[in-house]
């Protein structure tokens, strides 16, 4: 038991130290820095006192020879009571201003986070809505006709506070990019804010962190943050409809994505693909993950997607088509293209 | 009819003590050899016993099923077990140990031990008792048996809505668990109501409130808190049901139902259930460290008032589950001071208890080992539940698996140590026999550390991303190694608490014969012979200490003139013990059988149909009215003096 | 083992005995192929769609996301006939209806075959059946979080289906 | 000009004057004590005749006849009824030239001639049959049924559900020109009546609840040749929109608005049909139109205005061109298609004589707007609204009430008007002699709730589930004799019913309308005093007409037949028991199975020999 006591400090450097694309212990927003800030304080002020628990439990252990016997009273008991009950108070005193300390604390940084966009800058609006599994990416701008919709991945200018409207189709999902901030439930009948601030340009991995049925594993969101001019690069680009398929295979692909199962429920603007129901695939080959975070983009990928999808993610909604070999190099080689 | 008088009546006294008192006690208080002796039992130590051991099987079961959930986890992109199967798992691991293991087996102690701690012959309506226990049995079979069939649920413990909704969990899986709720709560409710009535008003003579041995105190506050959370759940429970079943909109948002209403309903009675856990588990630590320490508790009346202020505060935090739903984010912060007091309560306590070991003798025998190993790990647990009172922490750990490392701290290490502990301790006052102490601490040793390895890492597995309830995760995130770790330590704990079992069965066959109070203790239940006889004492003791065995250690006053050919209890008064009317106890019966199984065939089939519950009654009806009936005239004389 | 205990364990093995797969949250693996000759009468996999929970709210989720209810409202009928009264135009088993969401029929059901899968469209016939409480009560589902509209299903009374044999040509009878 | 009416309806209407106190100048009966005269050049000398479905170009329903008048009228008797064989929803006026009668039919559409000369009764002429395509029956949002065909020049003109516009020899009942003009696998069906004038047909398309992209075209009358085509979403070239164009208001202006008042391509699925009514200026050689609710009904997938939906153009007959373009509802937020009839009236508005078009809109309020530039002089509400809280009229935009705006995940309880509005298509009628219009229409409420639709080409594009109830009152519907100067009703009926059916005016000062349960009624114009009324075998949602037979008489004739939005019910036949069915409408009218059947009956009432 005392291997742990000086444990914590030490591993809060150890935690900090290797901030991973989905970890608390970053700084990576204005909001998680400060919450992380907090968390080493609360870290600091708690170990103190685990160290005076074990400290005192040690004590009383080696002290077990102690004149008291048998619960009958000694000569020295009155004094050692004395001594017991002013130790009493004093640790008493010190917990509850130590917690006093702490809600503050708490309460300040917590003010902090609710100051949105203090500098009053102009923001990305962006809806977010939660399906069972996955999320729907819309950016809205003042002209509709702007407006961006893409799925399971979020692209973010450095420096420039984003406002997200969480709402949900299904069941109660919750957003949470640990580098960039704390979560917030997207609850169904209600539309929760949570306003990031990211600070550093890099890509970070969110998660649903509700359980939210089946696949709750399966339910990861890229975040990508980086510069504003290469946010508006991507703006521009997510903007334009599907490349025109090129080679006969794609154009094969093109033929079926289009006009069987997959555009009853995908969405492939500039085609006749629109469904709404299913994650936008306009740009599918310029993400990084597949269907969520489960596979990564890449031909196998595609391949292993398209041909078993329940294989994948077991229970999720796209239902297994039955290609044969020849439609599912010409379906994964057309969606390739959409970059 | 002769008119007896009092004077006629067989009593015990100093006409009627020793071997022929108890001859005549054994008859009176005694049970019908065999089967119906055992269906028709009243006596709260059979039923004692037989909640433990109920309770030590469900535990077993959500320990299985915590393993073979951590076998999928030891490895990322595992793809042992279906979601399905995993997501039935944990909401069987969860509901099992919430709802099935430790609310049970805590009032399963208390049932066992309170009328012996207080020196009574039995608890206060003892037939009820027999029912909350066929209650609580039918609820836990059901639900397994479900499992078993595939219709286990799997919307989580906690069920929320909608997910646990008609449309998100098609079938009868929520039903099923729903119904269990259903189940468990009138188990506990009839318990909590037993053991409110039982510590107010049939305490020994003499002991005052202020007298009272803390387990009794925290059986009395955890009584009251089951009373006062326990219908926030039914309520929550009743109304799902009554969503998925009939079609109500209780909490369908399109409809302007409220899926939050769930949660405000559930954490109503889901945070002060960790206290109904762990108060009583407080009370085991103080009666170890007491007894282990060979000095008083420290502070008596602090250690009271931490239990009373944790069961009233304990009333105010459950906002702090709902830190992320975007409630109010001002309304937050009372929920956080709120939180933070708490820790108040049992910071108190664990000074005191350290104290009593510092000023004492202390012996460190294996129910003191887990009196340690509850401080070490219990205080882990609540620290870095301070932390999550932070509205802004809790937002990045709450749902990681830091908070899997939080509770099961507080969980295993505030409730199940004690437990393990108090295990150990009245194991011979069960049994009559010791567990062996070798074995014990073997145990202790590998559930300690095995605990440690299993749960510490999962506190960084948190704070490194990992989200709760995911059946797998990908494998470049770096929770690869700390996952396989926290399985290998679950192996340990289970192999440990196989030792454990093993040492339980092997004592209670050869274990060392203990006499009346082998650990020196100064409680009232160490003053009767191990295992008690069915009527706990020969005379009602009379008690002027808070140690009456420490502070009487050669002659233990008591008390006579209870009737000994009738069941009869001494009523005292609520606050200063003073005897004040005697009052007969229910015989054997079999009708809590009946009716038990007669609501269990309404709970059942409510599941399936509404119309259950109007036909359904009419049993209910029937067997309440059997186990009502009045048996015999009025006795010859008035029962109240 | 005590009485109560038994007495559930004889109810749900009851239920099990009435059909252990009613929970079973289907995960097919294998792709099923495209076409699939129809048996005239009794297709094995009517049972196994019709009497399950899951596949039933697969299917629910689809008569939404298939716009099958901007004609059929929730069984009340619109621009297509309704689904949950005991008249079939063009038969009420669950082959039947298969055939129609696959197919098409004449009068303006268009048909969905190559949009959805056969596995879909066994799901969508369960939830359709489900409207006129046709499985088996405990299968069927009370609501869905949506505006409360129809009487839920599972208080509602079982219809006899007109099994009006389906029209010459049309049908998977022919 | 006008020409005079006969010297007998001259006396006629004299008398009526003088019963009821009324001193109307009889040197200007045409212009009414308030002023209001139809649009001169809209309107012909009545002819006794009844050649499209609104009467006339100023879309007045209003026949000068006055045989039957306040005094006669109940003595109505009937003199001739025939079945058509259809029990689907009748909403097709009889046309009577000469001494032919022509009824439209539902699907599968149906022209049927009788000679009203026929000895001893009137017979069968011809029957054409179109044969339309099955399928479409599967892609018509309320029921199947047709508003009407149109006579000009010796051809009859109509539309068939399955999209074809056909050109009849009136005489043979002999195709002269098909044109295939609406695609029903992308869910463009037709109903509505064509309008001819200046050698074109203008037809436009069904199918706002199927995500497909509106348009109004206009075909040459002679060959059937598109002469052009105007979308109502999209680019500007599309739109027809140039120069020329000229809307009044600040937001109907800017470059390519039909696609950046969109989310990215959602214009393209985007709704806009113009299914309603057509009316045509002769002297500005303008038609107005409304067109109807942009696509999907779910209002949360389609941010920003949605232009060019619900609202009214105003287009060149002879290119297309759109001169202005007035929205009445910006981001519809309840399915108000604004493709109601346009009376064409010329009117003093706050003192000053105006050219007016007068539309009493879905959304509640009846607008009075500029022929020429567009403005909109009032908008008031004639029914009752909870929705929006007015009309601005500097900006002309409608005020919404948010509370009423409808919101993925919740229901909106006890929005006003209806997704069938205030006032759906069935026009009312205006009498020049009292200057009232007669507005039949309902007095509902409902519930919706949205959620996201998936477009799937071919099939509803909704998002919405709708409950709609009798509103405040408790009665569903309201016959409004509006007058237009004054601004406000000068009388109501209450009806138990929805009014599914057109009115009619006639210069006997009489006014008729049915019912949905199939009451035939016939009340005075000046006071709204229920005259005669007649039951018929089903439900009332047609078109009656009055016209002068072969032997002199005044005649008034409709088709009867329950059916449309809101009796697809009873013509369905549909559910009760789900709330939900036929859009919601179902739960407002459940008694209407109880109380009518299934149908399709003409009848001809006359006044006695």
């Amino acid at each position: 038991m005392r291997r742990r006591l000086l444990l914590p400090i030490p591993l809060f450097v150890l935690v900090s130290g290797c901030a991973g694309i989905q970890s608390v212990s970053d700084d990576a927003g204005r909001e998680s820095g400060l919450i992380w800030s907090l968390f080493v304080l609360f870290g600091i002020v708690t170990a103190i006192f685990y160290v005076a628990v074990i400290a005192f439990l040690i004590a009383a252990y080696w002290r077990r020879g102690g004149s008291n016997q048998d619960g009958l009273p000694d000569e020295g008991g009155v004094t050692r009571e004395r001594s017991l009950r002013t130790a009493f108070f004093l640790w008493t005193g010190a917990v509850i201003g130590s917690l006093s300390l702490l809600a503050l604390a708490s309460y300040f940084t917590d003010r902090g986070l609710a100051s949105v966009n203090p500098e009053n800058k102009p923001m990305v609006g962006i809806d977010l809505v939660a399906n069972q599994w996955w999320w729907d990416v819309r950016y809205h701008y003042d002209d509709p006709s702007q407006n961006i919709r893409t799925a399971n991945e979020i692209h973010l200018p450095a420096g420039v506070p984003a406002m997200i409207s969480l709402k949900s189709n299904d069941v109660i999902h919750s957003f949470w990019v640990p580098n960039l901030a704390g979560k917030q439930d997207l609850i169904p009948g209600r539309i929760n804010d949570i306003v990031l601030m990211p600070r550093r340009i890099g890509h970070y991995r969110a998660q649903c962190a509700e359980y939210c049925g089946l696949q709750h594993a399966h339910m990861a969101l890229d975040v990508i943050v980086e510069s504003p001019a290469d946010f508006q690069r991507w703006e521009a680009a997510q903007r334009q409809p599907a490349p025109a398929p090129a080679t006969p295979l794609a154009q094969a692909g093109y033929a079926y994505v289009t006009s069987r199962e997959c555009s009853t429920c995908h969405n492939i603007a500039g085609t006749n693909a629109n469904g709404t129901v299913a994650p936008d695939l306009t740009h599918v080959a310029g993400r990084r993950t597949i269907a969520a975070g489960t596979l990564p983009m890449n031909r196998a990928g595609l391949y292993a997607w398209i041909a078993d999808p329940q294989g994948a993610k077991p229970g999720n909604n796209m239902p297994t088509v039955g290609l044969n070999a020849d439609e599912l190099h010409a379906v994964a080689a057309y969606l390739e293209t959409l970059k | 009819m002769t008119v007896l008088s009092g004077k006629d009546l067989p009593r015990d006294g100093e006409q009627l003590q020793g071997p022929a008192l108890d001859a005549r006690l054994a008859r009176t208080w005694g049970d019908a050899p065999g089967l119906w002796g055992w269906i028709t039992t009243t006596d709260h130590k059979r039923i004692g016993i037989r909640y433990i051991v109920t309770g030590m099987v469900f535990l077993v079961l959500a320990g299985l099923s915590a393993l073979w959930m951590r076998l999928q986890l030891a490895t990322p992109e595992n793809s042992m077990m279906t979601p399905d199967r995993y997501n039935q798992l944990f909401t069987m691991h969860g509901t099992t140990m919430m709802f099935l293991f430790a609310v049970p087996i805590m009032e399963a102690m208390a049932i066992y031990l309170v009328p012996l701690m207080i020196g009574t012959r039995n608890i206060s309506f003892p037939r009820l008792n027999a029912f909350s226990y066929w209650m609580y049995l039918a609820g836990g079979v059901m639900i397994w048996v479900a499992f078993v069939l595939n219709i286990g649920p799997d919307a989580g413990w906690f069920s929320y809505t909608p997910l646990s909704g008609p449309q998100f969990s098609p079938g009868k899986r929520v039903d099923i668990w729903a119904q269990m709720i259903t189940f468990t709560e009138v188990a506990a409710l009839a318990v909590a109501v037993e053991l409110v009535a039982t510590i107010l008003k049939q305490r020994a003579p003499g002991m005052t409130l202020a007298r009272m041995p803390l387990f009794v105190w925290g059986a009395l506050v955890t009584a009251f808190m089951v009373i006062f959370s326990m219908p926030s759940v039914a309520l929550a429970s009743s109304l799902l049901i009554a969503d998925r079943l009939i079609g109500t909109h209780f909490y369908n948002a399109a409809e302007h139902g409220d899926p939050l209403l769930w949660q405000h309903l559930f954490w109503f009675f889901g945070h002060p259930e960790v206290y109904i856990i762990f108060l009583p588990a407080t009370g085991f630590v103080s009666h170890i460290t007491e007894a282990f320490s060979r000095r008083p508790v420290f502070a008596y009346p602090a250690m009271v008032l931490s239990l009373v202020t944790t069961g009233l505060l304990a009333f105010g935090v459950w906002v702090h589950h709902m830190f992320a739903t975007g409630l109010p984010r001002l309304g937050y912060s009372f929920y956080t001071a709120a939180t933070l007091a708490v820790s108040i309560p049992a910071a108190i306590q664990i000074f005191c208890w350290i104290a009593t070991m510092w000023d004492g003798r202390p012996r460190f025998r294996v129910p003191l080992l887990y009196v340690v190993a509850f401080i070490v790990t219990f205080v882990i647990g609540g620290l870095s539940g301070v932390m999550q009172a932070s509205v802004p922490i809790d937002l990045q750990v709450h749902d990681t698996y830091f908070v899997v490392a939080h509770f099961h701290y507080v969980l295993v290490g505030g409730a199940v140590f004690p437990l393990l502990g108090a295990f150990t301790y009245w194991f011979p006052k069960f049994t009559g026999r010791m567990m062996d102490d070798r074995l014990g601490k073997i145990a202790f040793w590998m559930i300690f550390i095995g605990f440690q390895v299993a749960f510490f890492p999962m506190h960084f597995l948190g704070l490194m991303g990992m989200p709760r309830r995911v059946y797998t995760y990908p494998t470049n995130m770096g929770w690869d190694e700390l996952n396989l770790l926290a399985t290998i330590g679950s192996f340990v704990v289970a192999a440990a608490f196989l030792v454990f079992i093993v040492n339980a069965i092997f004592s209670l066959a050869r274990g060392a014969v203990a006499g009346a109070n082998p650990w020196d203790a100064p409680g009232l239940e160490w003053a009767t012979s191990s295992p008690p006889p069915q009527y706990n004492f020969p005379h009602i003791p009379v008690v002027s200490s808070r140690t009456p065995l420490w502070d009487n250690r050669n002659h233990l006053p008591v008390m006579t003139g209870l009737r000994v050919d009738d069941r009869e209890l001494l009523l005292t008064s609520v606050m200063e013990a003073i005897p004040d009317v005697r009052d007969p106890s229910a015989m054997p019966s079999a009708w809590p059988l009946w009716a038990a199984m007669a609501t269990t065939c309404l709970f059942i089939s409510s599941i399936f149909t509404p119309w259950a519950v109007v036909i359904g009654a009419f049993p209910v009806a029937a067997a309440l009215i059997g186990w009502f009936w009045p048996k015999s005239p009025p006795g010859p004389e008035p029962v109240i003096e | 083992m005590s009485s109560p205990c038994r007495a559930s364990l004889i109810l749900l093995a009851f239920i099990l005995l009435a059909g252990c797969d009613r929970e079973k949250r289907g995960m097919t693996h294998e792709p099923k192929p495209e076409t699939m000759a129809f048996v005239p009468s009794g297709d094995p996999r009517a049972s196994d769609y019709e009497n399950n929970a899951f596949q039933m709210s697969q299917g629910q989720r689809l008569f939404m996301w298939m716009n099958c209810v901007g004609c059929h409202a929730h069984g009340g009928g619109g621009m297509g006939p309704p689904l949950m009264d005991d008249k079939w135009r063009y038969g009420g088993r669950m082959e039947d209806i298969v055939y129609t969401i696959l197919n098409g029929r004449p009068n303006g059901m268009p048909p969905f075959k190559g949009r959805l899968t056969e596995q879909q469209a066994w799901q969508l016939a369960s939830y359709v059946r489900s409207l006129s409480a046709q499985p088996r009560q405990d299968v069927l589902y009370s609501r869905s979080d949506e505006m409360s509209i129809t009487e839920p299903a599972t208080l509602k009374e079982r219809n006899a289906i007109m099994n009006e044999p389906p029209a010459p040509g049309h049908g998977p009878g022919k | 000009m006008r020409s005079r009416p006969s010297v007998r309806s001259r006396a006629t209407f004299l008398a009526a004057a003088a019963c009821i106190l009324l001193p109307l100048p009889a040197s200007q009966i045409h212009a009414a004590a308030n002023g209001a005269r139809p649009a001169p050049a809209a309107t012909a000398p009545e002819d006794g005749q009844w050649t499209m479905p609104s009467k006339d170009y100023a879309s007045t329903r209003y026949s000068g006849l006055d045989q039957i008048n306040r005094q006669n009228v109940a003595r109505l008797k009937l003199t001739l009824s025939w079945d058509t064989g259809s029990r689907k929803g009748q909403e097709a006026p009889p046309l009577v030239v000469g001494s032919t009668m022509y009824l439209t039919m539902p699907f599968p559409n149906n022209i049927i001639a009788i000679d009203l000369a026929a000895k001893p009764r009137p017979a069968v002429k011809w029957v054409f049959r179109p044969n339309p395509r099955p399928m479409s029956q599967g892609v018509a949002c309320c029921d199947v049924v047709n508003r009407g065909a149109v006579y000009a020049n010796g051809r009859l003109f109509f539309n068939t559900l399955d999209g074809q516009v056909i050109a009849l020899d009136a005489a043979s009942g002999k195709a002269v020109w098909r044109t295939q003009v609406g695609n029903i696998m992308k869910g463009e069906t037709i109903t509505m009546s064509p309008l001819v004038a200046e050698g074109k047909v203008i037809v436009g398309d069904s199918g706002g609840e199927f995500g497909v992209r509106g348009w109004l075209m206009a075909l040459d009358a002679a060959s059937g040749k598109v002469a052009w085509k105007a979308f109502h979403t999209g680019p500007d070239k599309d739109v027809l929109i140039g120069p020329d164009f000229h809307p009044y208001y600040a937001a109907d202006r800017g470059k390519d608005l039909g696609v950046h008042s969109w989310p990215a391509d959602a214009w393209k699925i985007g709704g806009g049909t113009a299914w309603g009514w057509v009316s045509y200026d002769p002297q500005l050689k303008m038609i107005f139109y409304g067109t109807g609710n942009p696509g999907p009904w779910n209002p949360e997938q389609r941010p920003g205005d949605n232009k060019w939906t619900t609202g009214v153009f105003a287009r060149d007959i002879a290119t297309g061109r759109a001169r202005w373009f007035y929205q009445s509802t910006p981001h519809d937020l309840y399915d108000h298609d604004d493709i109601n009839e346009q009376i064409l009236l010329d009117m003093p508005v706050r003192g000053q004589m105006r050219q007016v078009l007068v539309r009493p809109a879905r959304n509640g309020y009846l607008y009075v707007i500029d022929r020429k530039s567009g403005q909109v002089y009032s908008a008031d509400p004639y029914g009752y609204i909870n929705s929006a809280s007015g009309v601005d009229l500097r900006t002309g935009r409608l005020i919404p009430v948010p509370s009423k705006a409808p919101q993925e995940g919740r229901v909106v309880r006890n929005i006003g008007p209806t997704a069938s509005g205030a006032k759906d298509w069935n026009p009312g009628a205006f009498s020049p002699r009292t200057g009232l219009i007669y507005l039949p229409h309902e007095n509902l409420c409902m519930d919706e709730g949205v959620m996201e639709a998936n477009y799937i080409s071919g099939t509803p594009y909704l998002g919405a589930d709708a409950k709609m109830y009798a509103g405040p009152g408790g009665n569903r519907g309201f016959l409004t004799a509006w007058d237009p100067v004054r601004r406000k009703a000068a009388w109501k009926i209450r009806e138990d019913l929805p009014l599914w059916s057109p009115a009619l005016a006639t210069g006997g000062d009489v006014v008729f309308y049915g019912t949905m349960d199939g009451w035939f009624k016939a009340i005075d114009a000046l006071t709204g005093k229920l005259l005669w009324r007649a039951k018929l075998d089903s439900g009332i949602i047609g078109q009656p007409i009055t016209y002068r037979g072969p032997d002199g008489r005044q005649y008034v004739a409709l088709v009867s037949g329950v059916g449309g939005w809101a009796g697809a019910i009873v013509s369905g036949p549909l559910d009760p028991g789900d709330p939900s069915a036929a859009l919601g409408f179902v739960n407002a009218v459940r008694d209407l199975p109880k109380r009518t059947q299934a149908g399709g009956r003409l009848y001809v009432f006359a006044l006695p020999r």
